[in-house]
């Protein structure tokens, strides 16, 4: 859906291009780069996943991961921050988020990729599924496992 | 066509909410004029009883709300799951 | 030199490849990736600067790095860690250093990320040479200012 | 080549030192056995009256070394500068 992705920039259905996040931010008045990945895990709580699969409130996770960059932006001296999400299927591996923050300082730029993971893992109305051999669950909805159909 | 002293909002469920219920958005009309939100979730827990039993916030037109809010006609109620994005 | 690059594999003296760095941290049961890049700036302490210097005592900032690597991989559960410095030349906007960290959980490999790099800028024997329109001066050694020659 | 009671030792020199001192490293033998690293920076502050000025650690044998460690023959000291990479 070009017409959402064009909506909601902070939200991706493709793969993540951290080269092009890394370009949004970084100048050569930026000393310090961090970048923050969060990729799809093998396994969770002991059980084996096959394939992650991410559910938004596509307006209001847009606001609300743009809102969180600019509080970055604002509370650290001379931060850049870009970050994106995925959203549909994200196979094993590749990354379900990215954050890029880039400043002066390495202090700053740490500060300021830890704020805006911490914020978007808490704030951000995203969901995610993990599908299992036997089954699909969402993560911290513990009634919410349903067994695979016609399995 | 709502009168003045009714209302209409858009209800959407996600995640685990919207595979509970079977469906991800419901229009809800000839809602008495600044229905509270607690009060449309009793209604909606008519449809959806395990609407009790499971934590959710609830978010009006895009921003988190108060359940004591009172709505107004074209509302866009989320119901949201606990977030689990990263 | 092919021979010192094979012998001080946290050093060298083209430009730095992350994704190179990030495929030997990163598996599918690591869930969170963190990498720092220092990158050459424009501007030091107010000045204009043009190029940035590298110089090491190879062997003991290699052995000092490849040390630094284990005590985080030892400190933090699960993280693996590479880092590699530039030696030489370094342009303007180009990374100087890389630190990439991959965990299971995202705390840890900030953390990982975080002490390594702190470690090498103050524990490995480098040192940053900048290069100013009218002369070079090595950092956080004043009275090493020397005009440019036949400037 | 050294008597028993002699040695030799190389000595390493970087960044301003090695700008000051107009050479990277330098070959001394003919040396007491035994000489302390305090001792072998008297006999270099002579070449490099520098030396006494400028702040520096040093290491032996690729370990960072107190100044009271006694020299073997076929050291390697290496004067550093305060560091400044990353």
């Amino acid at each position: 859906m070009a017409n959402e992705a064009a909506a909601t920039p902070h939200l991706t259905r493709t793969r993540i291009d951290v080269d092009a996040l890394v370009a949004r931010v970084a100048s050569v008045e930026a000393g310090a780069l961090c970048t923050f990945l969060g990729t799809a895990r093998r396994h969770s709580e002991g059980k084996e996943v096959n394939l992650l699969c991410y559910e938004a409130y596509p307006e209001m996770a847009d606001a609300a991961i743009a809102a969180i960059v600019a509080e970055a932006q604002a509370q650290f001296a001379g931060a850049r921050v870009a970050a994106l999400h995925r959203l549909g299927d994200c196979p094993l591996g590749e990354a379900s988020v990215a954050v890029v923050a880039a400043a002066p300082h390495r202090v700053e730029a740490f500060a300021a990729c830890r704020y805006v993971i911490d914020a978007i893992k808490a704030r951000a109305p995203i969901w995610k599924q993990e599908q299992f051999r036997d089954g699909t669950a969402w993560v911290g909805d513990p009634g919410s496992f349903r067994p695979r159909e016609g399995g | 066509m709502t009168s003045r002293s009714e209302i209409a909002v858009r209800v959407l469920l996600f995640a685990g909410l919207a595979e509970r219920a079977g469906v991800r958005e419901r229009r809800l009309a000839e809602l008495p004029a600044a229905l509270t939100i607690d009060a449309l979730l009793a209604r909606l827990e008519r449809d959806y009883p395990f609407l009790r039993e499971v934590p959710f916030t609830v978010a009006r037109n895009r921003a988190l709300a108060r359940r004591d809010e009172a709505l107004e006609d074209g509302d866009e109620v989320a119901l949201l799951p606990p977030v689990s994005g990263g």
